[in-house]
This record gives C-alpha cells, structure tokens and sequence, in this order.
C-alpha cells in the first residue's frame, strides 16, 4: 500500500480558556498612562466581565495547539463540492496586512481615501469584464448577503414597475442560502425540478412561472456540477412574463472566461470572493458576496456607490432607486484587497484556472466512477456528485466512507448535498491540486472501498486518528451547552 | 503560474483519461452561444513583485498612523493590535479552514469560537451568543427580525440614536418584508427619548444602542422596563465593546438580546470591513437566534469535543424556514476578537477600558477649558460631540491640512448639528496629540 | 490521573521534497524580463542543479506539514538546561522584519546606516549596563563563536605584552564549546574539578595555574546550576599569575541585575542573545554571541566597532590591537534587533526575569527532590541537575525517563549534561513557565517514575505517540546517509 | 508584565515550597561582594506599541527600496523572498524549537535541513553538505582548517579576489594558531593569477572565489588541477549561489571543499546577518567535516526518520578534539533557503541566474556604450566593476542624493582601483532602474 499523509504524531491537550489563568496576569502590554483618572458616575458602572487573566505565553500557547487540531488548504487536499477550496496565496495575506489599507478608518474623508477607493473601483471593473454583467456592488459581505441583495433588487425592480409579486422559482438543487435568502424578501420560494440531464428544462420552468412570479434563482453552473445548458431558453420565459433571471455564482469558477453570464439572459448574480478568488475561508468567513447587475438594473444596486469623478474617486449616494445600505460600511474591504491580487496575479490566465479545475474534476470522475455510484454519468463542469448507492447493500454509508478519508488525510468531500442525490458526495477538486494528489487521493478512495467490503468496521469507527472521534451530534442540540459551564451564569428565572 | 501545478504533460495524461481532445472540448456541454466571445480582457499577470509595489502604493494614498492624527469613531475604532493575535490568527490551520462541518479535523476552530461565545455572553451579560453575524449592522437587523419571530409581530421601534449606518441597513433588511419601524427622537443631554414608547402598541422590540452614536450611556434599564412593560424585547446595540469594561453590561440592565459590532477587539479598521457581528439574547430565545452555534459535546469514547449545533435553524437544513439566511459568517474576526480578550484578561480589559475613557476625558475637559462647547451631558465613553464656533468647516479643512482629522461632522447625519464633530479618543492617542489637537484649534479661532 | 499535553491527532505524512513535484512546475514568481538574452560563454555554462520543480501549493504544504511534527516553545514547555528555552515574543519578530532593517545592505554608506548603527551602539551600552562589564563587540554569531572571540582576546592581550601561553585552565563541568574553542586558539585546556559543593574552589585552581598558562574559562552561574562563589578569590590568584578570566555567559538569565561580571574580577564575557535575550533558536539557529570585555581590554576587540560622533554613528576598524573580523559583515543583526527590543521591553525588569527564573528552578528541584535523585542537594539557581541514580536499580535510564515525557506533552531537559553528573538530567524550567505549568510536569515526573517500576516498558519504549519512535543513530552513524539517495549522485571514484 | 506569569500569590506559594522569604534570599548563595550594586539603570520598560514606534523611527533611518535604488552586492544581494517563504519560516514550530538533539519530536526541522543538505550538494556538485555554518567568511575559514586537519599542514594560499572582509576572517580565525597564508595575485583580466602556486610546497589548500569579489569567473578547472598536483585541496568559496543556476558547479569543476554564503536564497539582508553558511564537500572528508550533519536513519519500527549524526566529530562530545567549535549553526536560514530552492525549482533557478546575467549584461552594454570603463574582460555573473573617469567621488556623492547607490567604491580594497566600482544588478532592478543610473552617470560627466 502507499503511504499516505494521515498519519500518528503528537498533538497536545488543551484545556478551555476559562480553565486557565489567574487573575492578575496580563498577555497585552498596557498602553502608558499619561493622564490622570476623571470621576466616573459609579452607578453606571459595573465590575466587568470575568474573563481570565492569561499571560502572552499562555495565549499563544493555547491557539498554537487549538491550531493543530484543525485542517487546512495548507495541510491537504480539501475536495469540498460547492465550496471551492483553492490555494489561498499568501501574498494577498501580506497585501491585506499593509497599514495604509489595515489601518484606514472608514469615514475618512475622501480625499484621504483615494487608495482604497481606486482600488475597489478597478475591483468592480474586473468583475465586471469577468462576469460579462455590466455594473457591480462590492458591498454584500458573504454569498448568502449577496443573495439576500439580489432578492431585494428583485423587489425594488417590481416595485420601480408599481407591482409586489409574491413567488419565486427555485430550484430543488439549490443551495439553502437561496430559498432563506428569498424568504428573507418577503418571498415565497416555488421549486421546480431538474431532468434527467441533471438539469432545468425550459417546460418546467415555463410551467412554473407565471405573473405573481418575481423571476428564478438559478445557480449556474448548477450544483450538481452541470451548466444550465437552457438557460437562454429560460431566461427568455422569465423575461416575458416580466420576471428577472437571478445567478447564483458561487461556481463561477468552472467557467471563468469561459461563459459571459450577461450575455446569456442572467439578470443578477452573485460572487464568492472566498470561493472563486481565492481569499481563505477562514473557518467560516469572513468572505465578500459581490453583487453584479445589467445596466438596467445598475440604479437598485446598495449604497454607497464608488464614482469616478477626472480620476479621483468617491462615494455617491444619490441613487434614489437604490436597496439601500447592506454592510455598515462598504463591505468587506480586506477581502476584496485579496481577490484584487488574485485577479491581478492572474490576469487572462483565469480562464485556465477553469480549464483545469474542470480537468481535474472530469479526471476524477473517470477515476472513481467504477468505484462510487456517479449521480448522473455525463461530463460534468468543476465539481462531481457521487452517492453511497453501491456501498448501501454493505450498510455503508456516505458519512462512513468520507469519514475514513480523514484516516488517510483528506477532508471530507461535501456530503448529503444536493438534496435530490440520495446520500450524495460532491467532490470539487479545485485547480490548484495536482494530479499526483488527485491520484493519491483516487487510491485512498480505493482503498476505502475495498475496506468497505473487509472491515466495515474501519469505515463505521472512524476516523480514528484524529483529535476526538465521531462526535454525539444528537445530544448536543438535545441539550445545547453553548458556553462554558459555570462561567456564564446569568440566573434567569 | 505558481498557483497552476499542471504541466503540459499531466494536462496530456489527464486528457486522455477522461477522453478528451483538448481543453476545450471539456466545456462542450456548454452551448455555442453560451460561450464568452473572445478572451478576457484583464490586466496582467502581474508578477509578486509588482504587486507588491501597486499595492504599496495604493495603500501609501491613505491616510493612516503614523503620518496623520485621526480622532474618527463612530463605529470603527483604532486600538492597538498585539503582534501575538496577528501571528496566531495568521497559522494557516485557522485561516485556511473551512466551516467546521467535519468536527473531527476542525477542533481547533471549534473550541475557539466556543471559548468566543463564551466570552461574548460574559462580556454583554447574556446567556448565550452565537459564532458571529457579518458586522454590527446586520446583526442589529437580525435582531430585530428575531424579535419579530419571537413575538410575531411586525413593528418595531428603534432609537435615533443609533449609528445612522445601522439604521440603514436596518430599513433595507425590513422594510422589503414589510416591517414598520418607529423612530424614538432624542433628549437635549444625547440620549434617547423613550417617553414617546408608551402609546405605542403591538411592538416586537425595542431597540438602543449604548454608548449611542453620539458616545453618551443610554439608561437601558429604563428602556428595559419600557419595552418588557410593553411586552417587546429590549435589544441593546453596540459599535464599541470595550465599554463594557467600564460600564454595566447591556444584560445586567436587561436587555433580552444584546448586538454589535466586535472591531475594536483587535480587529483591524480595513476601511470598514471585514468586522464582527456579536449576537448574544437570553437562553430562552436560543431556537430564534440567527447563525451558527457551536455545542459542546462528547465523542463516541466519552471524550469531550464540541460540534456545530441547532442546525435545524439554518438555512442549509431549514432552507426558507430558517431563522436566517447567514451561512460563511465573521469566523476568523471571532476567533481573532477570543485572542484579544484573552491577551487582555478581565483585569486588562477593566485597565483599558478606564484608560480609554479617562483620555477622554482629558480632552472634553481641554476642549472645555479652551471655551469650546460639549453640548451633551451625559456620561460617554471614548466618544463625545463638541462643538465649534461658526466656521468649523473650513477649520476642519485647515486642521487636516496639518494631518489632524478632527472627527466627524454631524451635520450630515442629523439637522441642527451644524459645527459639531463626534470626537473619539482610544488609547491611541497621547496627551501630547489631545494638546496638539486643543492648540491647534485654538490657533485656528484665534483663542 | 490528569489530563497531560500529550494526545493523538492527525499529523500528515509527507514525503521528501525530492520524491515530489515535475519539471516544469514553479513555486515562485518569475520576475519580468525586460533586457534581451545576452550571449554567454557556453564553455562555462552548466546544466544547474536537478531540483525539484514544484508549484507553490507543493511547498506551502510541504513546509506546513513538516513544521506540525515540531516541538517548540509555542508548542509547550522546553526545560532544557543550559540552553534557557523561554518564551519568543513576537513584537520582535514584527520588528526585525521592518524592511529599513530587513532590507538594508550591509555596505551602505554610513550616513544611510544610521538606523541600525544606533541600534547597535545603543544594545552596545544596554549591554554594558547589564553586564557590569565595559566594552562590548556584538559581532560573534554565536556563543561558540563569542567563546572563539574571547579566547582571540586572550592570545591577543598576552601577544600584546611579548608573550604566548599555552595552556587554558576549564572545568570540567563546562560546556564542550569551551574546550574546543581553546583549542581552535591553540590553546590546550587544562581540566579542573569542582568541590562537593558543585563549584570550583580556589585551591584548585591555584593549583592548576602556571605562567604557561592564558588564564580560565569559567561558566557563572556554572552548569550544575550553582554560582561559583570562590569567583573572587579565583580571579584574585589568575590575575595575580598574569592571566585572564573568561566568563561564559550562557547561564546570564539567573544573575540580570544580581550579579555585575565586571565587578566580580571577570575580564571577558559573552553572551547568548538567544538564550538570556529572548531570541528565538530557529531549530539551531541562527543566534548572537557578544563579547564583553573589561576596559583594559576594549582594544581587542573584533573590528569594525560602531563609534559615535556628535550623534551620529561610523564604523571604525582603526584599531590595530584589534584580533581582527569574525564576521563577514558585523554579525547577525537581526538577532540583536529582537534582543535590543526586548531589553527595552523589560527594562529594569530584567532584574525580575533572573528572580523568577531563580524562582521556577528552587521550586521544581523541592517539588521533585523526593523522586529523583539529586546531584546535589542545595538550593540552585536558574536551573538543577538530577540523575538517574534513583531509576537505575530498575534499569531505567535518563533516557528512558526523558523520552517518556515526550508522551505527557513536555520536551524533555538537557540530559548527560554536564559530564561529571552521571545520567544527569538537567532541568532549566525558565521565567515564562507559570506556576501551573511546572505543577504539571511535576505531576508528569511523578506518574512516569510511578510507570518505571510499575511497567517500565512504557519507558523503554517511548515515546509512543511521536511522528516517528526511537530511532536508530547508531546505524545512522556507521552508514551515513546525508543526502537523498538516488538524488546526489556524484561518481567519485 | 505579559512575559513574566507569575502573580503575587504564585510567588508567595511557591517561595513557601522553597523555604525562602523573599525572592531576594534565593540569591543567597552569592557572596555579598559579588552582588550588583543598586538597581540596572536601563530606559523603560517601554509598551510594545512605544517600541513599535521607536524601532519604526529607526528602520525609517535606513536606506532601502523603494526610496533608494541599491547597486550594492560584494556578498549581500537583494533577491525578491516569496511571501510564502516568510510565512513559513514563521511557523513557530521552525522558528522557536532547539537543535532537533530530540529527534522525535523534531523530525520537521530535520527532514527540512536533510533536504537542505540535499540541495547544497546538488547546488554546488558535491557529495555531502552540512547542516550549515554562521556565513560565508567563518565558512571558508572552516574549510581551511578541516584542509589542514585532512593534509596535516598548516600552510594555505588564497586568492586576493576572495571577499576583501572573508580573507580578514581567515586571517583571524588561522593566524594565532600559528598558520602561514599566501595571498595569490590577480590577472588584468579580473581573475585569480594561479601561477604562484607552482612552487608552492607543503600547501593545505588553495582557496578561490568564483564569481569572485569583482564579479568574475575563475577558471576553477585550472585551479583544481594545480591544487592537486600540489596534493592540496581546492576550497571554492561564493558570495553568489545563484551564480550556479548558470554556471558549472565548483564540485563539476573540482573542488573539494566549497563553501559560502548562502543570503541570496530567501534570507533578508539584515545590515549582513544573519547569513547562511553553505558547506559541502566529498565523501571521503565527511568525518573532518566541521558542523552538524543530518542523517537518514529507521526507528525501532522501521519506519523512515532523521537524526543528527557523526555527532563524534563534534564540540558536545569530543571537546578539544572536535573538528570545530561550532554549536548554534543558522539552522532557521538554512530552512529558509531550502524553501526558496524548492519554490525555484531546477527549472526556476535556471531561469532567474539566466535573468540576473542578462540584465548585469546590459548594463554592462549600456555603461560601455556610453564610453565608461569595463577594466575586467573576465565573463561575471550580475555584478561587474565599471571604470569612472576621474572625480568619482564627488559623482558618486551627487547619485547618493538622488538616492542612487551606484555600487561599492573598490579604491578602499584594492589599490590602483581609484574611480573603479562594483556594480551589482538582480532582478530587482528594471531596465528602467539600470537605464536611469546611466543616464545620471551620463549628466555627472555630461557624456
Ligand atoms: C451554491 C452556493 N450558494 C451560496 C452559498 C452561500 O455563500 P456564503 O456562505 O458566502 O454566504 C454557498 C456557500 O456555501 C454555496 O455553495
Ligand atoms: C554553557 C554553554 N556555553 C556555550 C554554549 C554555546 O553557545 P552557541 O550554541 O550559541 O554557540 C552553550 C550552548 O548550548 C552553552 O549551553
């Protein structure tokens, strides 16, 4: 057998925060004093809260080990459907981390702003060339914000045309951000169904929709790894009943360069600067949810908008059509600092970052189909969804196979989405895996396989290296202990 | 391209697995006219290096410590950054993560934000706080939208003293779905006026922000009784967290959900974002609350290990049930703001916080003695308004000339503000620039 | 029984980075050509080595994964004795990476040098002032080589006065550096013992000291842990020979603000910046040795030394008594820009780093005394020396105890150090450990001396959770493998 | 203070386990006359953001990109570092671990510096390399004392193109232990004149630079041969690594020792340190080999790992009789250049000398164009000495205040190189850079 990266080695023990610590110790270094005290009203006062009292070696301690328990891009291959783990460069790290741009505060005034300003400004034309839509908000904070954003400029267009429609088209392969996104608006989400091609057919959606509809949420390429391949055809429909044709972007990374999502009848989409340009995901954000827009729809976008006025720039909010304000600020400037680099460091070479991220995942497909039950058996863009269909009469089950991967070093491939695959796992190599890894992780597949069939046993217990085992999910919502016992007691009754 | 490991001849290799002629022809369920005409018309690539001097200097066109003096709050604060929480937050085994859906291989990150909402709820008095919402904005809306889930009803009323920002994105987040929002007015000493929430029936919640948008302490337990008299939740907003280190927490006054902005706790400004929305409400409310949560658990050989938990709110399991949409939230702002509470202590967070309103202090005292105006008497923080004679705009343009961003002018943000500017003053500040500020207006009247 | 450091977890394999990556990869950013080719003398020319080629990804996980089967001090507590392993603070990290420092060459003009030159003349007073001592060369790049400068002083300062001794008088408790820098001088050590007090006793040396010989190197605090008390009476009898003493200054960390070498009859002293100063090791490396000297015997000193004028600083190599460079430049700034920015962290506290790290070692030798044999039962200073007498009878070996500890989350002490110790085991706990922490490894000591005669195969045979087990360094030796096989293939024969 | 743990009742506690009073009586075992008398008058402690701002104020006093456009290299070069290889040398597991004496729990740095051995051996066409010495000076100075070790002797030539300041090192490490070192001259062409060496008897070692000091190649071949013909070794030292991604390996030449810096791969600048001191040599020296050596070896399962070996040559164990005194090495720049080699590649190290010649080519070009001096015919690598006419000084004085280093000045070293300067060109400077230092040469002189 080859060697694979999961292995045993020495991870330590930490104990909570609060089990640390002893008052009076400090791990900041406290800023001089150099003025006196000023009489405080004490009745507003109170004592402050009882946080431990940590020194600076006890603090970093702490999240170096906590650090080791967590897996990474940087520690292996993170095959994630739907979520795009690419390689974060570190570079943008260090751009992001420049005082000029860390230490800016937001209301500056303009004049004293301009890199930041410049720099977003460019950002939105990038996008713009890249999505083939015509005008862009930098402002949503994450994909689920830019949704909520496109849903609202859905609302704002209908009522600019003095209606209120109450329904919208989605799709049952959808992500659950773009129903709760759409209900958010006031919305009532209708699904329609995907054919046998893995894909919306324009008679289903033409069935769907009607006056009371305010247009479709479609996410393109689809998340079963297809492109819409009717989608001109349904834009056309939803057009004609006076509808809008809402993208869901978040896999933009199959077809960079590759489809001009404004030249095939998408209204609005959205972007994951975290998914598709590379800034980290941090372990759950923060991220940027750019909003982009054809021309006639540019008046709704969120305020403040960046103006260009004979090369200086500054923030308009004279748009009286517009949503309105989404982020207490601009949005996530950091990150967009981040997709900025990646997108200058890439230039015209992004749309080969699609061509070999749809390589690699059309690769892998060839190599485990005979192994995994694959979904629908046709090319498919960026991403792959397999099921536990073949592993199913040997009560194994999709959590057990992705399970024993980590045994062997890899995450977790997304599992049990999307909802129409019955215990579905969505591979999405990304590009930035290298086929030797693709390989390694093919045999490990293999080999888990195989182990299904020997030792069921391996794949029902695991993983069994890591930090804790499988982990009692059922209790912990049954009976939530969401701080830590005995410091948070707030007697309430 | 460092970032592409594809040589031609894995692309080769690969090709032929699959069956393909070309790279191409792997896009060929893509219909012709779906297809992007002609090639991306983008700058570059650039290499590192010249990134890095773009960059450079994009970024030297701010202005930013050490070159200028910026006395700007207002929901964005300039506190010092120990380099500890910059190296840790920066290991990639943090940063490079995803969500922890797989808790096995993501302890690290959970235990982190566990130890967040733990000190989350110390630090606002409350029950219970979520793994963070994206700023103090939308949560504020959440949190209304919540209240209104709790009650079931549609109205709320929310204080005009509320960072103007927040207010915004509150209208955008509600007033789509219908919601109406009563706005309170505000009291001469800079607080809210609550008198007028008597009358008013049917409300879901009540909401203020303390220290308010103008840096005063509102009386929330005031606003507490008013709201729990009127059967609605009391929700107290926030944008500067350390207060708290010297003031009451919104939960001791009760408030029964409590949100805000978590900047200032070692985050950087970054022109306004990424930030951190804080969200914490009473335990009773927990199955309302928008996003994620993590739990502490045992794994299956007893062993304690902690798991994301009560999905059956979120969306990715409710879908349009859910109580929010939210799902990539502010992880690594939270996980970063747990490193900065915890360098800080209880002890030093107490230190800091005194020290910040101490300076202060300082300087509305500086600012008085020289004859300038504090038109509001409440207790404040960090910030407070001044206000200047006739003419300050072009004394504020004069001053920043000389590199001082003398605040922020109100006059834009509510009528009758003329010449009033919401100082703020952290621990960034030295005497020394408070006195040079103080002469420099001086110098600018003439006094 | 306590829950200890050590744990299981999931540390990846990771093969060598020559079994990795394909021609034609790159893991870097190629600068823009912006000449032409110029032709160049293809008899000259090569074919350049046969590295690897691999893509960014392939080295950011590679160096990811090796580092997680690391210990270092962020990782846990490092007792290891004679080598004061405290705490790395990162603002220095932060400051030594400031480019005007990070990026300046060494042979810029003076007046574009000022930054660091002050920096340097100013570490130079710091120094003096927490030595005692009067003049300081910072150049050595290491304790060794700080070893190598002083002996230089010696040969130069007898030189100096028409004459050439021989002989070095070091004891045996000192460490293997000492011996052999003397030797590099041309020096031939002489050995002498300590009293059963642990310290050199005046008799001894006066025995030992002729006119043949240079002088002593003492080590004060010595290694065992112990200040040399007789030092006064023992420079007394050298100097009264003619001769010199040499202080090193590796165990300075006991005696900031305690003990003042200048006045205490010590000529020479140097000191390890990366042991007493904070900076960080670097897995061996790199480090920064300083010289301090008395007045009489500044003009010794390595060239070029930074000289102040009216407030601004040159370099000066007039020095014709000087022993000459040891350094291509001036030594490692870098690591004198961290110990500078500690000093000026601590300031007078440094006086409370020597209290506390006193405090740790007499706290740890009372608390583990009655499980461990004592070499000798007295109070120490910064550090103490055990041994195995005690295990012994159970054919338990230091090694065996120290590797065990490995399991419990701790890196084990110095062992076999200092010679004259058998089995020794010597432990320097260091200021930055709290009170919880040496409780804990207490508690480890205590449970694995328990497992000695309980099952002492759980020692034998540890440590059991590590990357790798034992290894096997006798083999290593005999058949030295110091290159990647099949890579490095140089036919000598 | 945040490094030092201990609170007030931990240090009674423990003195209380101690059996002292106070922290002053542990101290007891010093004699009173030994003690320090009143308190370490030293500034501070000053907080981390006023040593932020004091060590800014001196960085701020150097001269560096991009204010100034540096010439410099004779044994410094400025190379472009990936942020990758500053992030990982960052890792606290590299960056705050001890020599890996611990191999299992060390086996990062290990593996890391056993791949490093790897690539200097390649590098430089030797057999084996070290685990590294402290720089390029202290290197060489090693290699002759290991050749006179190996042929018992203690008579050296070297080169005067060695490195002005590493012939000064030998000269200080070799002359008190009672060596003879002959200086070899040098041709017209800018070369070492080996003719010297014919008569020479009882020669440890010849030792030569290439690239040498002023930029040009030696004929290490020639040298080889007459070195062994004189039963010596031939030591070839570098301040330039990156030279061998272009040029023939000194191992591919003949030596048998080699030795240098190795700052030019990923290692900062640093006012000169810390370097790398890169050492290689062939098999049959290894055991007189000074420095620490990783060697692959099994564990008790047979599993592959890494120790350090041949620990007998060394101080730790052989004391006085070791092959040098060295302890502390650059383990963490050795690491670092490892990363560096490994983002290059062979294809990319190729490349990057490829591009360091041919812009050190044009400017040469440019400079003779213009009718400056180029004295050296030898082929050089990216720096070369330019010939100004006379008032140099004073031309040289007027680049500085345009913030041009137009090289080092050679008269200090060498005499009869008044108006002679080192000029050294990387891939940090453009085209535009070179064509801009001409162009002023050109107004200085008005040519
Ligand atoms: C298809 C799809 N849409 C939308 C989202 C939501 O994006 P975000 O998590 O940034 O809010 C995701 C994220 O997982 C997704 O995969
Ligand atoms: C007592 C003593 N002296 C000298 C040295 C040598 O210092 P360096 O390793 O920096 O050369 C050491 C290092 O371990 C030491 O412990």
């Amino acid at each position: 057998m080859k060697e694979f990266a999961g292995s045993i080695g020495l991870v330590l023990n930490e104990p909570l925060l609060f089990d640390k610590g002893k008052r009076g110790r400090v791990g900041i270094s406290m800023p001089r004093r150099d003025v006196d005290y000023f009489p405080v009203d004490e009745e507003l006062t109170g004592t402050g809260p009882d946080f431990p009292d940590l020194a600076e070696i006890e603090v970093v301690r702490h999240y170096t080990r906590l650090s080791t328990w967590n897996f990474g891009v940087d520690t292996g291959m993170y095959p994630l459907g739907s979520c795009t783990m690419k390689y974060n460069p570190k570079t943008n790290e260090k751009q992001a981390a420049l005082p000029g741009f860390a230490g800016a505060h937001p209301l500056l005034p303009e004049e004293l702003s301009q890199g930041v300003l410049k720099m977003m400004f460019e950002l939105e034309r990038l996008l713009v060339e890249i999505t083939g839509m015509e005008a862009v908000s930098l402002q949503p904070a994450a994909g689920a914000q830019g949704e909520l954003a496109g849903m609202l400029v859905f609302h704002a267009f209908h009522k600019s045309r003095g209606r209120r429609r109450s329904k919208i088209i989605v799709p049952d392969t959808a992500h659950g951000t773009n129903p709760a996104s759409a209900a958010l608006c006031g919305f009532t989400p209708v699904k329609v169904g995907s054919n046998d091609r893995g894909v919306l057919s324009v008679e289903g959606v033409a069935a769907a929709m009607d006056d009371d509809t305010a247009g479709i949420m479609v996410t393109n390429p689809n998340t079963l790894g297809f492109f819409e391949e009717n989608i001109r055809g349904i834009a056309e429909i939803v057009h004609a009943r006076g509808g809008l044709v809402y993208a869901d972007g978040a896999n933009m990374n199959a077809v960079l360069g590759i489809v001009s999502m404004g030249d095939i009848g998408i209204d609005v989409l959205h972007l994951n600067l975290h998914k598709t340009f590379s800034t980290p995901h941090g372990g759950g954000g923060p991220g940027a949810g750019p909003l982009c827009v054809r021309k006639h729809l540019e008046p709704f976008l969120p305020i403040p908008r960046i103006v260009e006025d004979k090369g200086s720039f500054r923030l308009a909010s004279d748009f009286p059509l517009s949503i309105g304000k989404l982020h207490a600020f601009y949005g996530n400037v950091g990150i967009m600092i981040r997709a900025y680099s990646y997108i200058l460091s890439l230039g015209p070479e992004l749309k080969r970052v699609s061509q070999l991220a749809v390589l690699n995942a059309n690769y892998l497909k060839e190599k485990l189909k005979d192994i995994l039950h694959l979904a629908y058996d046709r090319p498919c863009m960026h991403e792959c969804v397999f099921s536990d269909k073949l592993q199913a009469p040997l009560k194994i089950s999709t959590l057990d196979l992705v399970k024993r991967l980590i045994d062997y070093g890899f995450h977790p491939p997304t599992i049990y989405f999307p909802l129409v695959v019955t215990g579905a796992l969505m591979i999405e190599p990304t590009e930035t895996e290298c086929k030797e890894e693709l390989d390694l992780f093919v045999e490990a597949l293999r080999e888990i396989v195989k182990e299904a069939a020997e030792s069921p046993e391996l794949l029902h217990n695991a993983p069994w290296r890591t930090k804790v085992r499988r982990l009692d999910e059922t209790n912990a919502a049954r009976n939530p202990r969401l701080t830590c016992a005995g410091v948070v007691e707030r007697s309430e009754e | 391209m460092r970032y592409l490991p594809h040589t031609a001849d894995d692309v080769a290799e690969m090709l032929q697995v699959i069956g393909a002629s070309s790279l191409d022809e792997l896009f060929s369920s893509i219909p012709q006219d779906c297809r992007t005409k002609g090639d991306l018309k983008l700058p570059g690539p650039v290499t590192e290096w010249e990134l890095n001097d773009m960059m450079a200097d994009l970024a030297q066109a701010m202005a930013v410590v050490p070159d200028y003096k910026v006395f700007l709050g207002a929901g964005s604060y300039q506190h010092y950054i120990p380099a500890t929480v910059s190296y840790l937050l920066g290991r990639s085994e943090f940063s490079t993560s995803y969500t922890p859906y797989q808790p096995e291989i993501s302890q690290g990150t959970l235990q982190a934000i566990f130890e967040y909402q733990t000190f989350v709820a110390l630090l606002l008095g409350m029950d219970v706080a979520n793994a963070s919402l994206y700023d103090g904005a939308s949560a504020l809306a959440e949190a209304l939208l919540m209240a209104a889930r709790v009650n079931g009803l549609k109205k709320v009323a929310f204080s005009s003293l509320i960072h103007p920002h927040y207010r915004l994105v509150v209208r955008t987040y509600l007033e789509p779905a219908g919601f109406e929002i009563i706005e309170l007015p505000y009291t001469s000493e800079g607080i809210t006026d609550l008198t007028g929430l008597k009358g008013i029936e049917g409300l879901a919640a009540v909401a203020v922000q303390s220290p308010n948008f103008i840096g005063c302490i509102e009386n929330l337990g005031a606003a507490a009784g008013l709201a729990h008299d009127a059967k609605s939740l009391l929700i107290a907003s926030f944008t500067e967290p350390l207060a708290f280190g010297l003031y009451r927490s919104p939960g001791a006054l009760g408030a029964d959900i409590c949100c805000g902005e978590g900047q200032s706790f070692g985050i950087p400004q970054s022109y306004g974002g990424p930030g951190l929305g804080m969200f914490a409400c009473l335990k009773r409310y927990v199955r309302s609350m928008p996003g994620r949560l993590v739990g502490r658990t045992e794994d299956r050989d007893g062993k304690p290990g902690f798991v994301l938990t009560l999905a059956t709110r979120e969306q990715h399991i409710r879908r349009e049930k859910a109580t929010s949409n939210i799902c990539t939230n502010s992880g690594l702002c939270a996980v970063t703001s747990a490193m900065y509470m915890a360098s800080l202590g209880g002890s030093g967070l107490r230190e800091l916080a005194r020290l910040n309103y101490d300076k202060s202090e300082y300087l509305k005292n500086e600012l008085r003695k020289a004859g300038f105006g504090i038109p509001f008497s409440a207790p404040t923080f960090n910030e407070f308004v001044v206000e200047l004679p006739v003419g300050s705009e072009a004394v504020y343009q004069r001053l920043l000339d000389r590199k001082l961003v003398a605040g922020l002018p109100l006059s834009s943000f509510y009528s009758g503000m003329a010449n009033r500017y919401l100082l703020c003053i952290t621990e960034t500040k030295t005497k020394k620039d408070m006195d040079e500020l103080v002469s420099q207006l001086r110098a600018c009247y003439d006094i």
